[in-house]
């Protein structure tokens, strides 16, 4: 089972990692990463009361569709599910779901690493910061996304 | 051909979407952006720095060299920070 | 919050993880692995019914804790949950659980493939197959197992 | 000086734990091992191919030129099959 969904809604990421072993005896190994809205103290503006996720409808579910079939090309998956939140999201709530199931543990952990990394650097989502203080930001792109998300562009391994 | 802006790319510009009809020797989607670059104080500020600026041409990432020739939709939007 | 469990009862993987983040606003990233009994196809012996897992009491305990310790010492953790399971576990049940938080993803998911890297190695547990004909038969440990922990050894890099 | 037994170690051997007393001259953990593989058939066939058998000294691992002397409990058993 491979799911991608783009929603405003919250979603359960418990719920969503157990429905892709639930019935089956051939899943050895389900990794599961929830991104969340952090909220650390003391940054410049002020506390951050939400972030704003605005997306490209359309493309958003293609891009990491097409991601996600990168993915199963490149490791034996038994199943995954990817959602991303949109719209107006509070510190302590989800933002990214990806749940990859495979029969070895190997597989199920680099394929949602390398799912997390092309969703970072690829998927056409923006983040505003509104803060306590000051104006809306939009949150700028860091290197450090980028790196990650190259370092699965060297043919020669699985891993990175 | 429909343009769509997103994040602070749609603020400068201060729209979401347009149709344009560029001129024929705008080829590429450089070209694009430096065409739209010309419309007025709210693109020129969006495409300051054209290098941060991202594209994509019929839902899919495009570099900015891409020919945009029988393109139905361009988007230009800054780097991504999903996730 | 740091937990290790070693029980015979099931668990719930969701409501761990959902526990580590929950009314925090400092965690960014919750990755969670969870390993199940597989039971693949046609394999010498006949289908199997089932894993009994023996371990050795009080040394289980310790020797996760050693490695939460050196994943606390190497990695920026908001908490982390270890769970293993003991006695007989029929195939599509769970058998071991490790959820880590952090602010960030590569710290999340660097101390849980660590960990899980680990426990398939040094943790003092042994796994017997019941199948549908043939005697029972202790699993062997992988090779690729050690390789896997050992990656870790190496002191130049967070990640391996 | 308590030992306990796990999976094939405990099975070959027929039961989960002992007090032994080794001798003064039976120093380390290959010591030990070589000392109980004399004890009988199944000790013998436990301990059959040494290199494969694994020990824990007082809950920690240790090699085979691990010292014993003061260890409270020793524990043999097959590589590690878990998680």
């Amino acid at each position: 089972m491979f799911t991608v969904r783009i929603q405003r809604e919250d979603f359960d990421a418990g719920a969503e990692a157990a429905a892709l072993a639930r019935g089956r005896t051939d899943v050895g190994a389900v990794v599961s990463f929830a991104g969340l809205c952090r909220a650390d103290p003391a940054e410049e503006g002020g506390r951050l009361l939400a972030l704003t996720l605005e997306h490209y409808p359309g493309m958003a579910e293609e891009e990491i569709e097409r991601h996600l079939a990168q993915a199963r090309a490149r490791w034996p998956l038994a199943g995954a599910t990817i959602i991303h939140r949109h719209g107006r999201i509070t510190p302590g709530e989800n933002i990214v779901l990806v749940v990859t199931a495979s029969a070895h543990r190997a597989a199920a952990f680099a394929a949602a690493e390398f799912l997390m990394d092309w969703l970072k650097t690829s998927a056409p989502f923006w983040k505003r910061e509104e803060r306590e203080a000051g104006p809306h930001r939009w949150i700028e792109a860091k290197a450090a996304d980028d790196d990650a998300a190259e370092r699965w562009q060297s043919t020669g391994s699985d891993t990175p | 051909m429909k343009i769509r802006y997103f994040a602070w790319v749609r603020e400068r510009i201060g729209q979401e979407a347009e149709e344009v009809e560029p001129p024929l020797d705008v080829a590429t989607v450089a070209d694009l952006a430096a065409w739209l670059a010309q419309r007025g104080e709210g693109y020129a500020h969006a495409f300051e720095n054209p290098r941060v600026v991202r594209a994509a041409i019929d839902r899919t990432h495009a570099r900015p060299d891409a020919p945009i020739a029988g393109a139905r939709e361009i988007a230009f939007f800054p780097p991504m920070t999903g996730g």
